[in-house]
């Protein structure tokens, strides 16, 4: 069944040229004790009655009208990207070890890691890495190797993604590393370069900043990066890629920009999916490029000159360096990267900007319209892209439960990460919204709250 | 074709219909925080693009053109169901965040999962989280050293394997703080045993077993492995790569291990799409519960008795590992395993080790017989085994790069050269179950054909592939250091336009 | 916007090679009387938009159980069949003339055009007609062609589908033929032998044969083969391809076989589609090739000696022939082959077997269940394959009407083209039906068919 | 690749997640009705079959993968958007006999299409059954007879068409029973007035003309042609399948005709599948409505003012020709056309034709000043343009076959060949309005470069293609008159198996 063509004919033949007289000669190598009996799975499905099964469970999963970001974004994905990236020749094939017979992966992924580049204006991108959170992992951890200050500490600000907090603990819990929290202001909902001031003098290897940051809140990129580089810290840039489109990129922030780039990129033609696969990206100076984990494409010659595309500083790697490696990462997110390739293509400068403001212009018409509900106010004061946090006059957790059940995924509810603010709730509006839609809430909102328990 | 989209690019070039129209300059953002130009994108049109895409994509060998025996990797027929199915707009639209009872469906599907794969290894946890093996290695060591931690063993730091590993084995090694210790192989195959008898002690945090080994063969005395290692205080890690070779007749937990990875990527089938997404779910034997990563899936009957799934965070496990992913891992690809468990069945996932076995030995037989040297001539293959090339790099002063390169034009992908690196000039040769014997048998043909020119015109495999059977013949052998010497990563004549 | 490439800077260049000072001057060879004004169409949508109207509204078409057959038959499709289907290489490809460029097309063809003869065990099939009904048209266009009785009667049995006779009454409308009805024998449901001896000597050109027929039932097709060779009339077998898994093939039908055959190919991997596109198929044997409409595919060689393919016997078609070509068709339904095509390739001899097989169990599994409800009986006594035709106990459109609302298409009201049975329904019930399916339909019947009116 | 499905297919080789659980033998079905021996098809795993198809469809070329200037059949990009929407589950699994009720979604679609095409036409009537452009015209002349009759003019059987007509033209005329009359095209690529008013008469059924016409030229005396034909009491059918060199410019109906089809997947877009499905509505002109082919959609509104869609039939129709198709033609395709269309509009239909015939002029205007022959060269081009080869083919004795076989190893489709027949050794050229000018100039080098190699080395076109960019090179030039002589059309090893 499991898609095996061997015909008894193929099978007898197969065993003779072996010389043995069944199969399970083949497994005689395995100690009798161990053999397992026969595995207690669920009954195997034809095609036919697994597709209706699985039909009738993804039909229960409707989303209703969703106002979550809160580090994955619904965004439009042009028709074109997935009918193209879903091609044979793309999804079944492995990692690109041999170049000569894998030229469209790779030069795609060249192509890719420049427009990557050109977003963060940075000077090199990798081939992908998991997803935000573990890149952002890996980002910390190339900057603590490569930092002039390298065994100093990691300042991480509160205004990061919680999750994302979290990895990078994971991550970093078997090094000598030491991740200090950096407080947010209450009242704007992000660093305030003064609560730096603390650090002033002390061995800093790393700053990470987020921009938007998890409330979608605007970090004060420019001052935030002239303080680390003057502490000779390296600065790690956590952004949103969309946002790239109308925000100043990394590279650009302060007097020298920051030195790496990462973030998610679902915002580029990747699926909800309930929360996968993404992809991470990683971009960085050039004086950091032999630090950077991941694969690395680059352009070079056959013999006759003709260009060609090879992975290439794989000195980095585990394969060749093991327990040297910059990082253990082997497989990655290599087909998102065509999705987000062709996405990214298919918008253009324009397309990607204009999607940026239009995010930006709706979100700020549903605060508008959700806050004139009495009781419900920003949470915090600082500007922000497309997603910001509201308090609402009741504790946020059931009504945003009433909401699913009217249609609407309402937003994302603070207190589950940040219990003393349990009326909040970040919401977000993307391009994907209309009008309507944006009333749609507000109403509904207004009438949830008016209501009687229950 | 020689172009890159950024040369077909041509400023004000657009794709209107995908592009909003939106406020000129968005209120409410100081202009301090804004980019002053649009960034350096391709501007080209939706035909381009499509184009574009479509003659690069037929520039790539894949399982679904050509046979693609490599190594390690499982590249098996990855069933266009699991592709439909998991792409279902019910799934693909729901938001990581949305609320549970919106996710009953896919919450299912990942809790069956997660039972099945404990069943498949005998073991009683079970994390979905990691989104590839090298992840879930880093998830099983990360959950040992916290095991020892946990019982006020700080010692325990040094991680065994042996020297055939994979290189994610002690790079993963590293990343948890452990220092490498490295087990040598005997020319069985097998791990010396003495050799680990004086490696374990008291700072053996644990060892990491490939079994099936990278050697292609079955590791004989992983029981009494795992007495050495277990008496030693140390734990066990199983790295599953080559579980598709063993699925549903040995059991990592029943050999003693108390941590393995799945690569659903290959053992279940899933497209790996040219680098990835895979998925490496991790299942623990019962003293690693309490650490693995989060989030998991919950089963409960609600008042009525109706199943209710639910995600399981750090509340419920305060001794968890933590987080590995922004969300709950690779979702969608772990979809794609269910509908191909729930296909398979064990009867299936039986008769998927059998056959792949049954391939994999064939080709030996007949490579051997043809007067190739099989690096284990006195061993049963598992789903895989290795060629040295050496007697005839010695003879005819060819690699087995250089044979590689010539099965490109043959139309077929070369196995994996040069793991492990133990054997000399080696190919990794691994047809998994799914492709038939006269696709095997034009391999042989096409490995005698090649050791033929081998001998009588050499020139031909060294200056290989010369045409490869893509569009426009493809490039030939590519420089790999022109490309190391002076990196060329970028575009750059795009982004400084 | 509709997706035209040309910058600015293009549109300069090029006016300036032509000569023209602006684009509206390439018209000027329109007389100025003709020019209209702007169309009043409704205003552009962008994908975004356009893609939440129409899923809007392929939400609001859903299907319920159906059991519905009467032409087109719901089916399992192998996720594969439109996954490699729909590639950008089949699907935006023209007809292929120029051989060398379409290989994958012309191969394809060459294979399809085997497999649908050696499902019908003819000598040659053609690269598909429109559908079942207007390929039926040219086969009884091409039979009085070819007939040794050219001139003659072409004899139409009423247990043909009511459309496809409708069709050939369009088709042969301005030709002069004679198309004489045949009626079906109202106990047995399909046409008795002895119905034809009153034509016995006549000039008969064509008997057409259904199988199965209108109603499901079975037609003695070797008695009324042997009938109509007797008479020196060419047979046209219509039949259902899937049904061919199991049913005799046309051309082994009574002594000598059917002459034609022809059919709709939708149960061979085609969706539903509210009615297209499908495909028909045609195939003939040897003595009629020259006589075949459509294009045609065969297998020829290179300089070297290497097999290609190329459309051949193009003597016969519009292009070369013009008004005495054997038929008018240019396009046809090239991409429903190559799903088809796919999919008998995935089912293989035994799946279609099965397949088939299956159908007709269920169907025999509802027809007992349904029969037990007081008041349903069954119309006709003949053998069916996977429809039959059921009488209930009140007149069957209002019943069908209720079941579509609790979500079972329920049937085939047989009153709309057989007014005298307005009680009558036909059902089908295909392998995608589960026992719980049948059991649902027969436990929802039951209620509504006792339930007050209203 | 030289192998077919049917090389390697093996008896028993099945795939088994496909094949139903089914009795052995059907119980009810007497023996005499049944197969002996299942169906003769190929017995080949799931791999086999998906790698067999992909590989074949990389065998052609295609408007994702090449520029492909087929004149007349207007090869420009098919929007993925209307592909992926119009395959939404809703339209894809709906029975064409489900309720009314369970179709609002389609018939709305439907409905607007019948509204927008009529609008384009400038016509009152539209049916969208035709299945294809030739059924189209069917249904136009069929029309055209029906109305005749109706009035109880039997003697109108003659057609005019000009003789640079499309082969469907007069093969349709024929199929309703018309005797076909040709009309000579004059120097300047016009209809000749006189010869067309010496044909006129009191047997003429109507003319049917095609315009911009299969020359690339707009008959500019149109509104006389009308009335010429008006006058003698026959009526006029436009083949519409030029109408993307004029939609939103001037409209049949305006033009005093009676009845045009569409080509949708010409116009509109629609992929053309390598040889369909296409959809060729009709729109008609008043006095023809009552003769339209059914089904049509009907909107009316409810008690409670909502639209309400439904099928219009015999009953509603009587004069209809009737049915052309068992249900409501190719609906699917007419989905796609429908949202091309809306995301079109009216400004959009305009630079549609407006660009086609600006990349026309474009190349024209370049092969012209490059020393090729235009076939009208005192005209404009419309959406596409005549070069005539005959002077390369005097001076070096190489066809417009030849050059055509050559332009495939360029990577570039070749154009339509030898048609219209008026012009010897012709190519018809139609870039179409989503190719950019860059590809454009490609062509026009390509060309330049065969005429050289023509003039220097006129054996490599005799002898091309030699290998066309496709994996593997392709196959040569194919002998065509071996194919017809004697005709092999099945592999008839697997019959006879
Ligand atoms: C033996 C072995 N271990 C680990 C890995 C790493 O798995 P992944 O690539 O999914 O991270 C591989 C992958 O090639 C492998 O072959
Ligand atoms: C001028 C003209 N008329 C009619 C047709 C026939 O259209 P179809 O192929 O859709 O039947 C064509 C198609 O090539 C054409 O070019």
């Amino acid at each position: 069944m499991p898609f095996i063509p061997h015909t008894p004919t193929d099978i007898d033949e197969m065993l003779r040229s072996i010389g043995v007289p069944d199969l399970e000669t083949l497994f005689e190598e395995i100690p009798d004790p161990l053999r397992c009996p026969t595995l207690d799975l669920p009954p195997a499905l034809g095609e036919m009655a697994v597709g209706r099964m699985m039909r009738e469970r993804a039909e229960t999963d409707a989303n209703g009208v969703c106002f979550i970001g809160a580090g994955a974004y619904e965004h439009h994905i042009p028709a074109a990207v997935w009918e193209i990236a879903a091609r044979g020749e793309f999804l079944t094939a492995y990692t690109p070890y041999q170049a000569e017979a894998s030229q469209g992966t790779l030069r795609l992924l060249y192509e890719f890691q420049t427009m990557m580049a050109g977003l963060t204006a940075m000077d090199a991108g990798n081939a992908s890495l998991y997803d935000g959170a573990s890149g952002l992992g890996e980002a910390v951890l190339m900057a603590a190797r490569a930092s002039d200050n390298a065994g100093g500490k990691i300042l991480m600000p509160a205004s990061v993604h919680p999750h994302y907090r979290a990895v990078v603990q994971t991550m970093t819990a078997d090094q000598d590393l030491e991740v200090v929290e950096i407080p947010f202001d209450p009242l704007e909902g992000r660093i305030l370069p003064k609560a730096l001031n603390r650090f002033h003098g002390q061995k800093i290897a790393a700053l990470v900043i987020p921009q938007p940051n998890f409330f979608g809140i605007l970090e004060e990129v420019d001052t935030l990066t002239d303080w680390a580089k003057a502490e000779g810290a390296t600065v790690v840039a956590a952004v949103n890629p969309l946002s790239l489109g109308l925000l100043k990129p990394p590279g650009h922030w302060g007097q020298q920009g920051a030195d790496i780039a990462c973030g998610d990129g679902q915002p580029l033609g990747i699926p909800l999916s309930s929360g996968g696969p993404y992809f991470g990206f990683l971009c960085c100076k050039q004086a950091l490029l032999r630090q950077m984990p991941g694969r690395i494409v680059g352009r070079t010659q056959d013999a006759q000159g003709r260009t060609g595309f090879i992975l290439t500083l794989q000195a980095r790697e585990q394969h060749i360096r093991r327990a040297k490696a910059t990082s253990n990462i082997c497989t990655n997110q290599g087909l998102m990267t065509v999705a987000a390739s062709i996405h990214l293509s298919l918008l253009g400068p324009e397309g990607l900007a204009k999607t940026a403001a239009l995010c930006h212009a709706r979100t700020r018409t549903l605060v508008d319209k959700l806050t004139t509900i009495p009781g419900v106010t920003r949470l915090f004061t600082g500007p922000y892209f497309h997603e910001t946090a509201l308090r609402l006059p009741k504790p946020a957790a059931p009504i945003l439960a009433r909401l699913a059940r009217l249609g609407i995924q309402g937003g994302y509810a603070l207190g589950e990460e940040h219990p003393f603010h349990d009326k909040g709730v970040l919401v977000c509006a993307t391009e994907t919204k209309t009008e309507a839609d944006l009333q749609f809430y507000a109403d509904t909102l207004a009438w949830v709250l008016n209501a009687k328990e229950g | 074709m020689t172009q890159t989209l950024f040369d077909a690019s041509r400023a004000g070039r657009r794709n209107a219909h995908h592009i909003p129209e939106a406020p000129a300059t968005p209120e409410g953002i100081p202009e301090r925080f804004l980019r002053p130009t649009p960034p350096p994108l391709p501007q080209v049109s939706e035909l381009q693009v499509v184009r574009h895409y479509t003659r690069l994509s037929q520039l790539n060998f894949s399982v679904d053109t050509q046979f693609y025996p490599l190594g390690s990797c499982t590249m098996k027929y990855n069933p266009r169901a699991c592709q439909v199915l998991a792409s279902l707009p019910g799934f693909l639209n729901r938001h990581p965040l949305a609320s549970e009872e919106s996710g009953q469906g896919v919450l299912r599907c990942l809790h069956e999962l997660q039972e099945m794969l404990g069943e498949i290894a005998g073991m009683p946890g079970v994390s979905l989280v990691p989104m590839a093996g090298a992840q879930g290695e880093f998830a099983g060591v990360a959950m040992i050293r916290a095991y020892h931690r946990s019982r006020g063993d700080e010692a325990r730091r040094e991680m065994l394997v042996p020297d055939a590993s994979h290189g994610t084995n002690p790079a993963t090694a590293a990343m948890c703080g452990c220092t490498v210790r490295e087990i040598p192989t005997d020319a069985q195959g097998d791990v010396n045993l003495d050799a680990l008898r004086q490696a374990v002690g008291p700072r053996t945090a644990g060892l990491m077993l490939t079994n099936p080994s990278t050697l292609g063969v079955f590791e004989r005395q992983v029981a009494r492995i795992a007495q050495i290692v277990h008496a030693a205080g140390g734990l066990l890690y199983y790295d599953g790569a080559n579980l598709n070779a063993v699925a549903g007749r040995v059991r990592p937990g029943d050999m003693g291990f108390d941590a393995v990875h799945f690569n659903v990527h290959k053992t279940f089938a899933t497209p790996h799409g040219g680098g990835g997404p895979g998925a490496g779910p991790v299942a623990v034997s019962e003293r690693l519960v309490p650490f693995l990563p989060l989030p998991m899936v919950k089963k409960e009957l609600d008042d009525k008795g109706r199943e209710w799934f639910s995600w399981m965070d750090e509340t419920q496990c305060p001794e968890s590992i933590g987080r590995l992913a922004t969300f709950a891992g690779n979702v969608g690809v772990l979809l794609r395993a269910h509908i191909y468990l729930r296909m398979t069945g064990a009867e299936g996932m039986k008769r998927v080790s059998g056959f792949a076995t049954l391939n994999a030995n064939y080709l030996m037989a007949r490579l051997s017989a043809a007067g190739f040297t099989v690096a284990f001539p006195g061993r049963r293959a598992t789903h895989e085994f290795i060629l040295t090339l050496k007697p005839e790099a010695d003879a005819f002063g060819v690699s087995a790069l250089d044979f590689s390169k010539r099965l490109l034009e043959f139309g077929i992908h070369a196995p994996t050269m040069y793991f492990p690196s133990l054997v000399p000039e080696c190919l990794l040769i691994e047809p998994t179950e799914t492709e038939t014997k006269e696709t095997l048998d034009r391999f042989v043909e096409a490995m005698i054909a090649i050791r033929h020119e081998a001998e009588t015109n050499p020139q031909r495999l060294l200056t290989a592939p010369h045409a490869v059977p893509v569009p426009g013949g493809g490039v030939g052998r590519l420089d790999a250091t022109r490309a190391a010497r002076k990196p060329d990563l970028i575009w750059k004549e795009m982004i400084t336009q």
